[in-house]
C-alpha cells in the first residue's frame, strides 16, 4: 500500500527529497562549496529522469486527488529534462552566485508544483499544484535583488498572476456552484453547455491562457521575460508552458469535453490572435530576450492550433512540439543567456560577426532558430507540421492558411538574427567563449535532441499510444 | 426562521469582486493594488462558503477550498510584500507608474 | 533503288571540318586548317557531282519522269504518331541540282579564302564557320522534312551571324551581324507558325507526305482550306507565314536591309552566303513545296509574283545609285533574286504553265556562277586596293587584267548578253511572265535594262572612269589559289546556259523543251545593250556627267540614294516603339509595381507592428484591464453571439 | 539500386567536408563526392534503360519505410523518366558548381556543405513518393539559399536573400496547406489517409477538394518557377547570388517548382487542372511576353540572365497548362534544358565578374579577344537560350510550341503564337549582350592581360555544354526517357 504510494508518487518525492536536501544544507550552514551542491542537484535530477524512464502501473490516490498513468509519467519527464538542462546552462551563472541554493529551493518547488498541478484529478489540487509553481516563480524574476528590471519584472508578474488566479478562481467558484463538486471526472458528467457554466469555464480559461501567454492575457510576459534572469526566462518560456499546456490539453479534452463545440471556437480565435500578436510583436524588437518571448507567445499560438484538432493525434502532436519546443527554445536561451553571463550584451546588434569568432555557438543558435521557425531536417519542422495537421482534421482550412503564412512572418526575425551572426559584421565583436563542461553538455543535449528527434518515428509513435483525444 | 437568500449573497461577493478589480485598475500604490486583490480572493471565498452552505451542504468542499485559498492568499501576499520592498529599494517608490521602464 | 547512304558524307564532312576546326583550329591546327576543309569540301564536290551525275542520268528517271527518292531517313524527335522530325535525305531534281551548286561554289570560295584570309589571327575559325554553313546549307537543301528545313534554316541564319561578325571588333560589322539574324529571325517566325498551322492539319511533317496530301484530294485539304482566320483560309496562313520566312532569308522586299549590311563580312563569305547559296533558300523553299502553291493556293503565288517584281526592281533602282561596290553587288543580288521568285510566281494552268519554275531554278543556278564570281573578282579588288568605294578604283584593268576579264564576263552575264548564261535563264524568266502577267513583264524587262545599266557602271567606274588607278604597293593579283577560282567560274559563267535545264528540273519532273526564244528575246537584249551603252556613256571617261544625270532625277536619285529610307523606318520602329514604348515600361512595372507590391506587403506588415505597439505600454494597470477586457469580449462573443 | 543513397552521398560528402583537414581540402572532397554522385546518377540511367527495356511499369526502384506511423506518414521513393532526367541534371549542375566555385576564399567548407546539402535537397526533392517527404525536402533547400546569397553573395546581398527566402517560404507555405487538403481527402472509404502519391493516384480526389486546393498547390509551387506575379525574387536573387549559388538557383531550385506542379499539383488533381488551365496559361503567357521585355531593358548579365530565366520558364509553366502530353514532355525537356543553360550562362558571367570586376553590359566589350573559351562558352549559352537548332533550347520549345499547337482553340492558338513570337525578343536581348559585351572594341585597356578560363572553369563548362549538345544534337534518348503518359 505505502510502496504503492511511493513508486506512485516517485518524482514527486524525488523532487521533494532534492528541495529538504538543500534546506538542511542551507539551515545547517555547512559551508559546502556551491560546486558540490550545482552538482549533487544535477545528479539528482538526472537520477528522477532516469526514474521516469521506469514504467509503472497507473494508479488514482488520495480518493481521486491524485492520478499517474504512463502519460503523466513521460510528461513529468519532459518537465524534468528540460529542468536539467536549464540547471546544466545555468552553471556557469550560479557557479560564484551567493544563493545558488535558494535558487534551487524555488526552481524546484515550482517543478513540484507543477508535477501535482498536470496529475491532479481535481479542481483544488489543480489549485494548489497552480499556486505552488506560481509564488516561487515571481519570487525567481527578481532573483537578481538589485536589478532594477529584475524586480519590476517580478512585481508585474506576482500582481498579474494574484488577479489571473482571482479570476481563476471565481470560475471555480461559479463552476462549483453549477456543478458542486471540484473532482474532474464527475465535473465531466455535470456539464450541460449553459450559459452560466460557459461563463465559469471562460474564466478558468482566462486563468490557463495566462499562464500559456495567449493573447490577450500575454502582457505581462514579454516584460516579465525581459526582465528576469535569463535562466528563470527560459523556465518560464518553456516548463512553466509546457506543463501548464500539459493540464490544459487534458481539462479540455477531458473534463470539458462537452463543452468542445463552443471551446473550439474560442481556441481558435485565441490562436490566431496569439500568433499574428507574437509575430507582429516579435518583428520589431532588437533584443533577444523580448525577441525571444513575443516568439514564444507566437509559439503558443501554433500550439493552440493543434489543439484545436481535438483528436488523439492533436493531443499527441503538442506534447510531442513541446518536447521540440524544450530543445529547441533550449537552445537559443541557452547561448543567450551563456553570452549574456559572459560579456552582458543581449542585443541582436550585439551578436554581428558572432560567427566569425564562436561557430559553435552561432550553429547552436542557427538550429534552434530554424527549429523554431519549423524549418527541416530540424524537429522542430516536424513539430509545426504535426500541430497544423491535427488541426486541419477539423477541416477550417482558412485557419490553417493564417497558421502557415504567419510561420513564413516568424521566419523573418528569426533571419534576422541569423543574418546578423553570419552577414553582419561590427567593430568589437563578441570574443571567443570558452564554453565549461556542463553547458557544452547541455548544448549537445538540446543540438542531438534538434537533429534526431525529427528523425526518430517511433518517438511520436510512443506519445501517439499514450494520448487522449475524441 | 427565514434566512438571506442565495442571490443576495452572491450579489455581496459580486460587488466585492468589482470593487476588487476597480481597486486594481484605478490605485497607484502598489500595497492597495495588492489589497484590492485580497478583495478579489474573499468575494471568491464568500462564493465557495454560500454554495457549499446553501446548495450542497453534505460535503464540505467549498469550505475546505476556502481555507486553503486564505493560506495561499497570505503566502502570496508575503511574496508580494517582498518583491515590493525590493522594488522599492531600487526605484525608491511604491508607484505603479513609476515601474514602467519595459514596454512595447 | 540504289544505295544513296553514302550522300549522308556529303553535309558530314564539312560538318567534321567545322568540329575538328572549332576544336583545335585556334591552337594547333591554324596553319593546315584552311588545307582541312578545303579538302573536305572538295570531297563533297565530287560525291555531289557523282550523285547528279547518277541521278540526272543514270537511275534518276523512272519512265520518264525523275522521281524524288528518301535516301536515308531517322526519327530524330518524335512528337506524336505520325508527327515527327525525321533526319532525312530526299533527292530530286532541285536538291540534286541545289548540293552541285553549294558545294561548288562552296569549294570555290574556300579556295579562294586560302590566299584572301591568309594571315588573319583567327584562320582556323574562319573555315570551322565556313565548314558549318556548308554543312548546314547542305543539310538545307537535302531536307525531306519540313521542320527538318527548319532547322537548317536557323543553322545556316546562325553561321551567317558568325561569319558577317568575322571581325568582330568593327562595330559596324557587329551591328551588321545583329541585324542580320534578328530581321532572318523574325521572318523565321512566320515560318515556324506557318509549319505549326500546315503539320497541325496535314498531320505530318514529311514534306511528301504533307504535298501529296494538300494537292490531292484529302479531308486533310478539306480540313485546312475550310478552317479559316480573320477570313482566310488557314492553307493561306500557313503558306503565306511560311512564304515569309523565305523573304526574309531571301531578301525580299520589306525584309531585305540586312543583306546591304551584311557586306561587312569578309568578300569570300559574301560571294558564298550573301549571293550564291543562303539567300537563295527562300526561293528554294518555295519550290520545295511548289505544288502546294501552285495546285491549292494561287492567291498567295500571286503575292510571291508580286512581292518578287516589286523587290527586283526597288533594288535595281536602288543598285544605280550605290558607290560601295559591294553594296552595288548586294542589291544586284536582291534583285536577282526577285527575279526567281517571281518567276514561281508566274505559274499558270495553262500548257507549260509551270515554266517559271525552270525558268527560276535555272535562273538561280546560272546566277549562282556569276554572282559568286563577281563577289570574288571584287574580293581581289578590294584587297588590292583596300577600299570598297568606287571612287578609289577606276582605271584598274590594265593592272589587273585577268580579274577584269572575268568582271566583264559576269556583267555580260547578269546583263543577259548572249550567249552568257544568264541571257537563257532570263530570258526563260521574262516569257514565263509575259504569258503569265504583262505588268510584272514589264517590270521584268525595266529591271534587266536597269541591271545592264548599273553593271557596267559598276564596271567601267572600277576598271575605266580614270586613267592609271593605283599601282603603289601593287602586288597582282593575288596567288594562284585566288586566281583559280576566277578562271573556273567565270567558265562557269559562259557556260551554265547551255546546261539543258529545262530537261532536268522540271515542275512534274518529266522533260520539257525549251520554247524557242529566238525572236521574243530581241527586246531584252535591246534593252540590255542600251543599259550598257548609257553606262559607258556616263562612266567610261572622268566627267561629271553622273552628276548631271543624278540631277535629272531629281528627288527619286536622292531617295533611292537612301534607300527610300526603309532602314530609318525600321530603326524608327525598333528603337521608339519595340524599346521605349513596350520595353522600358515592362522593365518600369516590374521593378515598380509588381516588385513594389511585394515589398509594400513587408511595408503593410511593419506599419502594423509598429501601430499595434502601444498595447505593450508597460503599465501593469493596462495589462490587466487588457485582461479582463479579453474576458469580456469572449464571454460576449460566444456566451451570447455564438449559442 | 536503392536510391536513398543519391541522398545520403552529398550529406556524406558534407560530413567528410566539415573534417577536412587541409587547406584546400573542402573542394577537393565535394568535387570528389559530386562527381561519385554523378556516377550514380548516370548508374541510375542505365539501370533505369534495363529496367524499362525488361518490361516494367510505372515507378521503379521504389523503397518504403514507416516514418510516423500513426499518421500513415512513410519515406517512400520511387522515380520514373522524369525524375532519372532531373536527378542527372541536378549532378551535372552541382559538378560544374563545385567546379566554379574552386576559388571561394572565405569559410569554403561552409560553402560546400551548404551546396552539398542544397543538393541533397533537391535529390531528395526528386526522387520522393510521399507528399511528406516531398515537403520535406523542398523545404530543406530554401535555408541553405538564403545563407549562401547572404554570406557569399555580392550587391544587396541580405535584401535578396531574405526576399528569396521569405517569398519562397510563402510558395511552401501555401503548399503545406494544399497537401494537408489532399491528405484529408484522400481518406474515407479509400482506407486511412495517406500522403503516398502512387495511392492517392489511384484514388481520385472529389472535384471539390481539387477545385479548392489545386490553386494552392499550383501557385504555391509556382512561386518557386517563378509564377508571375512572384517572380520577384528571381532577379535580385540571381544576380546577389554567388556564382555556384546562382547557377544551382536557376539551374536546380527553379525546376523544384515546375516539377512540383506536375507532379503533385496536375497529375493528382487533373480535373481542377483542366478547369483552372486557361488562367495558367495567361500567367505563363505574360511570363513569357513580359520576361522577355524586360530582360531587354537590362544592363547587368546576371539580371539579363535572371529576367530570361522567367521568360524560359514560362514556357515550362506554359507547357504544363497546355496539358496535351506533347506540351508536358516540353515542359520537362524545357526544365532540363535551361538547367544547363542558364548553369552555363551564370558559369560564364561569373567567370567574366571574377576578372572584369563588373557585370554592366556597357562596361564590358571584347572579351572574345582577350578570353576566347570563356566569350565562346557565353555565345554558345547565348545561342542555347535564344533556341538554335543543335543545342537543347531548341528542342525544348519545339516541342512545347507543338504541344501547346495541339490544344484546340483559338485563344491557346493565340498564346501558342505569342511565345513563340518570345524567341525573336530572346535573339535581341541576346544578341545585344552579346554583341556588346563579348564582340566589339575592348573597352577597357587594363582587360588586356586578363586570363582566359583555368583548367577547372574550362571542366565545368565542358560538362555543361556536352549536355546542352547532347540533348541538342540527339533529343530522341531525351524523348524516350520522358515518355509521359
Amino acid at each position: 500500500m505505502w510502496a504503492d504510494t511511493i513508486l506512485s508518487l516517485r518524482q514527486e518525492l524525488l523532487v521533494a527529497v532534492i528541495i529538504f536536501l538543500l534546506l538542511f544544507i542551507k539551515v545547517g550552514a555547512a559551508a559546502y562549496r556551491t560546486e558540490v551542491i550545482l552538482h549533487l542537484v544535477n545528479l539528482l535530477l538526472l537520477v528522477n529522469f532516469a526514474l521516469g524512464f521506469w514504467e509503472y502501473r497507473d494508479s488514482i490516490l488520495f480518493n481521486g486527488m491524485f492520478h499517474t498513468n504512463k502519460l503523466l509519467v513521460l510528461e513529468k519527464n519532459i518537465l524534468n529534462l528540460g529542468t536539467l538542462i536549464i540547471s546544466l546552462q545555468a552553471y556557469s551563472w550560479l557557479k560564484d552566485h551567493r544563493q545558488a541554493t535558494e535558487f534551487y529551493i524555488l526552481l524546484l518547488s515550482t517543478l513540484m508544483g507543477f508535477f501535482f498541478m498536470i496529475s491532479s484529478g481535481n479542481l483544488l489540487m489543480f489549485y494548489l499544484g497552480l499556486e505552488l509553481s506560481t509564488i516561487p516563480l515571481t519570487a525567481l524574476s527578481s532573483f537578481d535583488l538589485e536589478k532594477r528590471q529584475s524586480s519590476e519584472a517580478a512585481m508585474k508578474f506576482i500582481l498579474s498572476s494574484a488577479f489571473s488566479s482571482g479570476l481563476l478562481l471565481f470560475g471555480i467558484s461559479l463552476l462549483y456552484g453549477a456543478t458542486g463538486t471540484l473532482s474532474f471526472d464527475i465535473i465531466a458528467q455535470r456539464l450541460d453547455g449553459s450559459a452560466f457554466q460557459l461563463f465559469a469555464f471562460i474564466l478558468i480559461l482566462s486563468g490557463f491562457a495566462f499562464k500559456i501567454s495567449a493573447v490577450p492575457f500575454h502582457l505581462w510576459t514579454a516584460d516579465v521575460y525581459e526582465g528576469s534572469p535569463i535562466t528563470v526566462t527560459a523556465y518560464l518560456s518553456v516548463i512553466s508552458k509546457g506543463a501548464v499546456f500539459f493540464i490544459f490539453i487534458q481539462t479540455l479534452y477531458t473534463v470539458f469535453k462537452p463543452m468542445a463545440g463552443n471551446w473550439y471556437r474560442i481556441l481558435v480565435l485565441l490562436s490566431v490572435l496569439t500568433m499574428v500578436t507574437g509575430n507582429l510583436f516579435a518583428l520589431r524588437q532588437n533584443k533577444l530576450k523580448r525577441l525571444l518571448a513575443f516568439s514564444s507567445i507566437a509559439q503558443s499560438g501554433f500550439i493552440l492550433a493543434g489543439i484545436t484538432g481535438s483528436s488523439r493525434a492533436g493531443d499527441a502532436s503538442v506534447i510531442y512540439f513541446i518536447l521540440v519546443y524544450i530543445f529547441s527554445n533550449l537552445g537559443a536561451f541557452g547561448v543567450v543567456s551563456f553570452i549574456s553571463t559572459q560579456t552582458g550584451r543581449e542585443s541582436i546588434d550585439d551578436y554581428k560577426g558572432l560567427y566569425a569568432t564562436n561557430p559553435l555557438l552561432s550553429w547552436i543558435m542557427a538550429l534552434s532558430l530554424f527549429s523554431l521557425a519549423g524549418i527541416p531536417p530540424t524537429a522542430g519542422f516536424f513539430g509545426k507540421f504535426f500541430l497544423l495537421m491535427a488541426g486541419a482534421g477539423k477541416g477550417n482550412y482558412v485557419f490553417i492558411g493564417i497558421a502557415a503564412l504567419n510561420m513564413v512572418i516568424s521566419l523573418y526575425y528569426y533571419l534576422r538574427v541569423i543574418k546578423a551572426i553570419f552577414m553582419d559584421s561590427q567593430p568589437q565583436p563578441i570574443g571567443k567563449l570558452k564554453i565549461p563542461l556542463l553547458p557544452n553538455i547541455a548544448f549537445l543535449v538540446c543540438l542531438g535532441g534538434i537533429v534526431v528527434m525529427g528523425l526518430m518515428g517511433w518517438v511520436y509513435d510512443y506519445i501517439y499510444s499514450l494520448s487522449i483525444g475524441f | 426562521m427565514n434566512q438571506v437568500p442565495l442571490s443576495h449573497i452572491l450579489f455581496v461577493s459580486t460587488a466585492l469582486f468589482f470593487i476588487g478589480m476597480y481597486g486594481l485598475f484605478t490605485r497607484r500604490n502598489m500595497i492597495t493594488m495588492l489589497m484590492s486583490v485580497e478583495l478579489i480572493l474573499n468575494s471568491v471565498n464568500i462564493n465557495f462558503v454560500a454554495f457549499n452552505r446553501y446548495l450542497y451542504a453534505d460535503k464540505l468542499e467549498g469550505v475546505f477550498f476556502t481555507l486553503f485559498i486564505v493560506a495561499i492568499a497570505a503566502a502570496e501576499a508575503a511574496v508580494a510584500i517582498a518583491i515590493i520592498i525590493n522594488l522599492y529599494r531600487n526605484l525608491h517608490s511604491i508607484d505603479v507608474e513609476a515601474a514602467d521602464e519595459m514596454k512595447f | 533503288m540504289p544505295n544513296y547512304a553514302y550522300i549522308i558524307l556529303i553535309p558530314l564532312l564539312p560538318l567534321a571540318a567545322f568540329v575538328v576546326l572549332g576544336l583545335f583550329g585556334r591552337k594547333y591546327l591554324r596553319g593546315i586548317s584552311g588545307v582541312i576543309g578545303t579538302g573536305a569540301v572538295l570531297i563533297s564536290v565530287v560525291l555531289s557531282l557523282w550523285v547528279a551525275y547518277g541521278y540526272f542520268f543514270s537511275v534518276g528517271k523512272v519512265d520518264g519522269v525523275y522521281q524524288p527518292v528518301i535516301a536515308w531517313k531517322a526519327v530524330w524527335l518524335s512528337f506524336s504518331p505520325g508527327l515527327s522530325i525525321d533526319m532525312s535525305i530526299i533527292l530530286d531534281p532541285i536538291s540534286v541540282m541545289m548540293i552541285v551548286v553549294v558545294s561548288f561554289v562552296s569549294f570555290m570560295v574556300h579556295l579562294f579564302s586560302l590566299g584572301y584570309m591568309k594571315g588573319e589571327e583567327r584562320f582556323g575559325t574562319y573555315y570551322a564557320f565556313l565548314g558549318l554553313f556548308t554543312f548546314s546549307m547542305l543539310g538545307l537543301v537535302l531536307s525531306g522534312n519540313i521542320f527538318e528545313i527548319y532547322i537548317f534554316w536557323e543553322l545556316v541564319g546562325c553561321s551567317s551571324f558568325l561569319l558577317i561578325g568575322y571581325y568582330f571588333d568593327r562595330p559596324t560589322a557587329v551591328a551588321a551581324a545583329k541585324k542580320a539574324f534578328i530581321v532572318t529571325r523574325f521572318a523565321d517566325l512566320g515560318f515556324l507558325i506557318g509549319i505549326l498551322i500546315l503539320s497541325l492539319h496535314a498531320e505530318t511533317l514529311d514534306f511528301r507526305t504533307l504535298i501529296q496530301r494538300f494537292t490531292e484530294p484529302s479531308p486533310q485539304l478539306a480540313g485546312i482550306t475550310s478552317a479559316s482566320f480573320l477570313g482566310i483560309s488557314l492553307l493561306s496562313w500557313g503558306l503565306t507565314l511560311v512564304f515569309i520566312g523565305g523573304a526574309g532569308k531571301s531578301a525580299l522586299f520589306p525584309l531585305h536591309i540586312w543583306l546591304p549590311d551584311a557586306m561587312e563580312g569578309p568578300t569570300p563569305v559574301s560571294a558564298l552566303i550573301h549571293a550564291a547559296t543562303m539567300v537563295v533558300a527562300g526561293v528554294y523553299l518555295v519550290a520545295r513545296l511548289y505544288p502546294v502553291y501552285a495546285l491549292s493556293d494561287p492567291a498567295v503565288l500571286q503575292v510571291i509574283l508580286f512581292v518578287g517584281a516589286i523587290s527586283a526592281l526597288l533594288a535595281a533602282v536602288i543598285a544605280c545609285t550605290q558607290t560601295d561596290i559591294k553594296r552595288v553587288l548586294a542589291y544586284s543580288t536582291m534583285s536577282q533574286i526577285g527575279y526567281m521568285m517571281f518567276a514561281l510566281g508566274t505559274f499558270h494552268s495553262g500548257e507549260e504553265g509551270a515554266l517559271g519554275y525552270t525558268a527560276g531554278m535555272f535562273h538561280l543556278f546560272t546566277h549562282a556562277f556569276f554572282k559568286a564570281l563577281l563577289f570574288l573578282c571584287a574580293g581581289v579588288i578590294i584587297h588590292k586596293v583596300h577600299s570598297n568605294e568606287m571612287r578609289d578604283m577606276g582605271g584598274l584593268r590594265r593592272s589587273m587584267p585577268l580579274t577584269h576579264g572575268c568582271f566583264l564576263i559576269a556583267c555580260l552575264a547578269i546583263a543577259g548578253i548572249p550567249p552568257f548564261s544568264g541571257f537563257f535563264s532570263k530570258e526563260e524568266i521574262l516569257l514565263a511572265a509575259y504569258r503569265a502577267n504583262k505588268f510584272v513583264y514589264v517590270i521584268g524587262l525595266l529591271t534587266s535594262c536597269l541591271t545592264a545599266f548599273y553593271m557596267f557602271r559598276l564596271y567601267f567606274s572600277v576598271f575605266w572612269w580614270r586613267e592609271g588607278g593605283v599601282s603603289a604597293g601593287d602586288h597582282g593579283e593575288g596567288p594562284a589559289s585566288m586566281k583559280i577560282p576566277l578562271v573556273v567560274l567565270a567558265a562557269g559563267a559562259l557556260l551554265a546556259g547551255f546546261v539543258p535545264f529545262s530537261r532536268l528540273v522540271t515542275f512534274d519532273g518529266a522533260a520539257m523543251d525549251t520554247p524557242g526564244v529566238g525572236v521574243f528575246a530581241i527586246a531584252p537584249v535591246m534593252l540590255a545593250i542600251l543599259g550598257i551603252l548609257l553606262a559607258g556613256y556616263l562612266y567610261r571617261k572622268e566627267s561629271d556627267r553622273p552628276r548631271k544625270a543624278a540631277g535629272v532625277f531629281g528627288v527619286l536619285y536622292k531617295l533611292a540614294y537612301h534607300k527610300f529610307y526603309i532602314d530609318e523606318i525600321y530603326s524608327f520602329v525598333t528603337k521608339k516603339i519595340i524599346f521605349n514604348l513596350i520595353g522600358r515600361p515592362a522593365a518600369w512595372i516590374d521593378r515598380n509595381i509588381v516588385d513594389g507590391l511585394m515589398n509594400s506587403l513587408a511595408g503593410v506588415t511593419a506599419r502594423i507592428s509598429a501601430g499595434i505597439k502601444g498595447f505593450q505600454s508597460g503599465r501593469v494597470q493596462d495589462y490587466v484591464l487588457y485582461f479582463f477586457a479579453g474576458i469580456a469580449v469572449l464571454a460576449v462573443l460566444f456566451i451570447y453571439i455564438y449559442t | 539500386m536503392n536510391l536513398s543513397l543519391l541522398v545520403l552521398m552529398p550529406l556524406i560528402t558534407a560530413i567528410v567536408v566539415l573534417f577536412s583537414r587541409r587547406e584546400g581540402g573542402a573542394r577537393w572532397v565535394s568535387l570528389t563526392g559530386v562527381t561519385v554522385q554523378l556516377l550514380l546518377s548516370f548508374g541510375l540511367l542505365i539501370l533505369y534503360w534495363k529496367e524499362r527495356a525488361a518490361g516494367s511499369m510505372g515507378m521503379l526502384f521504389e523503397y518504403r519505410h514507416v516514418w510516423f506511423k500513426p499518421l500513415n506518414i512513410w519515406y517512400h521513393v520511387g522515380v520514373d523518366g522524369i525524375s532519372v532526367a532531373m536527378i542527372l541534371l541536378t549532378a551535372v549542375v552541382m559538378v560544374a558548381a563545385v567546379l566554379v566555385s574552386w576559388r571561394v576564399q572565405s569559410w569554403d567548407k561552409e560553402f560546400f556543405v551548404l551546396l552539398l546539402f542544397l543538393s541533397a535537397g533537391a535529390y531528395g526533392f526528386f526522387l520522393s513518393l510521399d507528399l511528406f517527404t516531398l515537403f520535406f525536402f523542398l523545404e530543406i533547400s530554401v535555408i541553405p539559399k538564403f545563407l549562401l546569397i547572404g554570406i557569399w553573395g555580392s550587391g544587396k546581398k541580405e535584401y535578396s536573400a531574405m526576399k528569396l527566402a521569405l517569398m519562397l517560404m510563402g510558395g511552401s507555405a501555401l503548399v503545406f496547406v494544399g497537401l494537408l487538403g489532399v491528405y484529408y481527402n484522400t481518406g474515407g472509404a479509400a482506407g486511412p489517409y495517406t500522403f503516398d502519391w502512387p495511392v492517392i493516384a489511384q484514388v481520385h480526389l472529389p472535384v471539390e477538394a481539387q477545385r479548392r486546393f489545386f490553386p494552392l498547390l499550383f501557385v504555391g509551387f509556382g512561386i518557386f518557377t517563378a509564377l508571375f506575379p512572384f517572380h520577384t525574387w528571381v532577379p535580385d536573387g540571381h544576380s546577389s547570388a554567388p556564382t555556384a549559388a546562382s547557377m544551382f538557383l536557376a539551374g536546380i531550385s527553379m525546376k523544384l517548382g515546375g516539377y512540383g506542379c506536375l507532379r503533385v499539383a496536375v497529375s493528382l488533381m487533373p480535373i481542377a487542372a483542366r478547369e483552372y488551365s486557361p488562367v495558367i496559361i495567361l500567367l505563363a503567357t505574360i511570363a513569357i511576353v513580359y520576361g522577355a521585355f524586360a530582360t531587354m531593358m537590362q544592363k547587368d548579365l546576371k539580371y539579363i540572365n535572371a529576367y530570361s530565366s522567367i521568360s524560359h520558364c514560362g514556357f515550362i509553366l506554359l507547357g504544363i497548362g497546355m496539358l496535351t502530353r506533347t506540351a508536358v514532355m516540353g515542359a520537362v525537356m524545357q526544365m532540363i534544358s535551361h538547367g544547363l543553360m542558364t548553369a552555363l550562362f551564370f558559369a560564364a558571367i561569373g567567370m567574366i565578374y571574377d576578372r572584369t570586376h563588373t557585370r554592366l553590359v556597357e562596361r564590358l566589350g571584347g572579351l572574345l579577344k582577350i578570353m576566347p573559351f570563356i566569350s565562346t562558352i557565353f555565345v554558345i549559352a547565348g545561342l542555347c537560350s535564344l533556341g538554335l537548332p543543335g543545342l537543347s533550347g531548341f528542342v525544348a520549345e519545339v516541342t512545347v510550341f507543338m504541344g501547346s499547337w495541339q490544344r484546340t482553340g483559338e485563344a491557346y492558338r493565340i498564346a501558342t503564337i505569342l511565345a513563340c513570337a518570345s524567341i525573336v525578343i530572346t535573339a535581341v536581348y541576346i544578341l545585344r549582350a552579346t554583341g556588346q559585351s563579348i564582340m566589339g572594341p575592348v573597352k577597357d585597356q587594363q582587360y588586356y592581360g586578363l586570363a582566359d578560363a583555368t583548367w577547372n572553369e574550362k571542366l565545368a563548362a565542358v560538362i555543361l555544354g556536352a549536355g546542352i549538345i547532347a540533348i541538342g544534337v540527339a533529343p530522341f534518348w531525351l524523348s524516350d526517357l520522358l515518355n509521359i503518359k
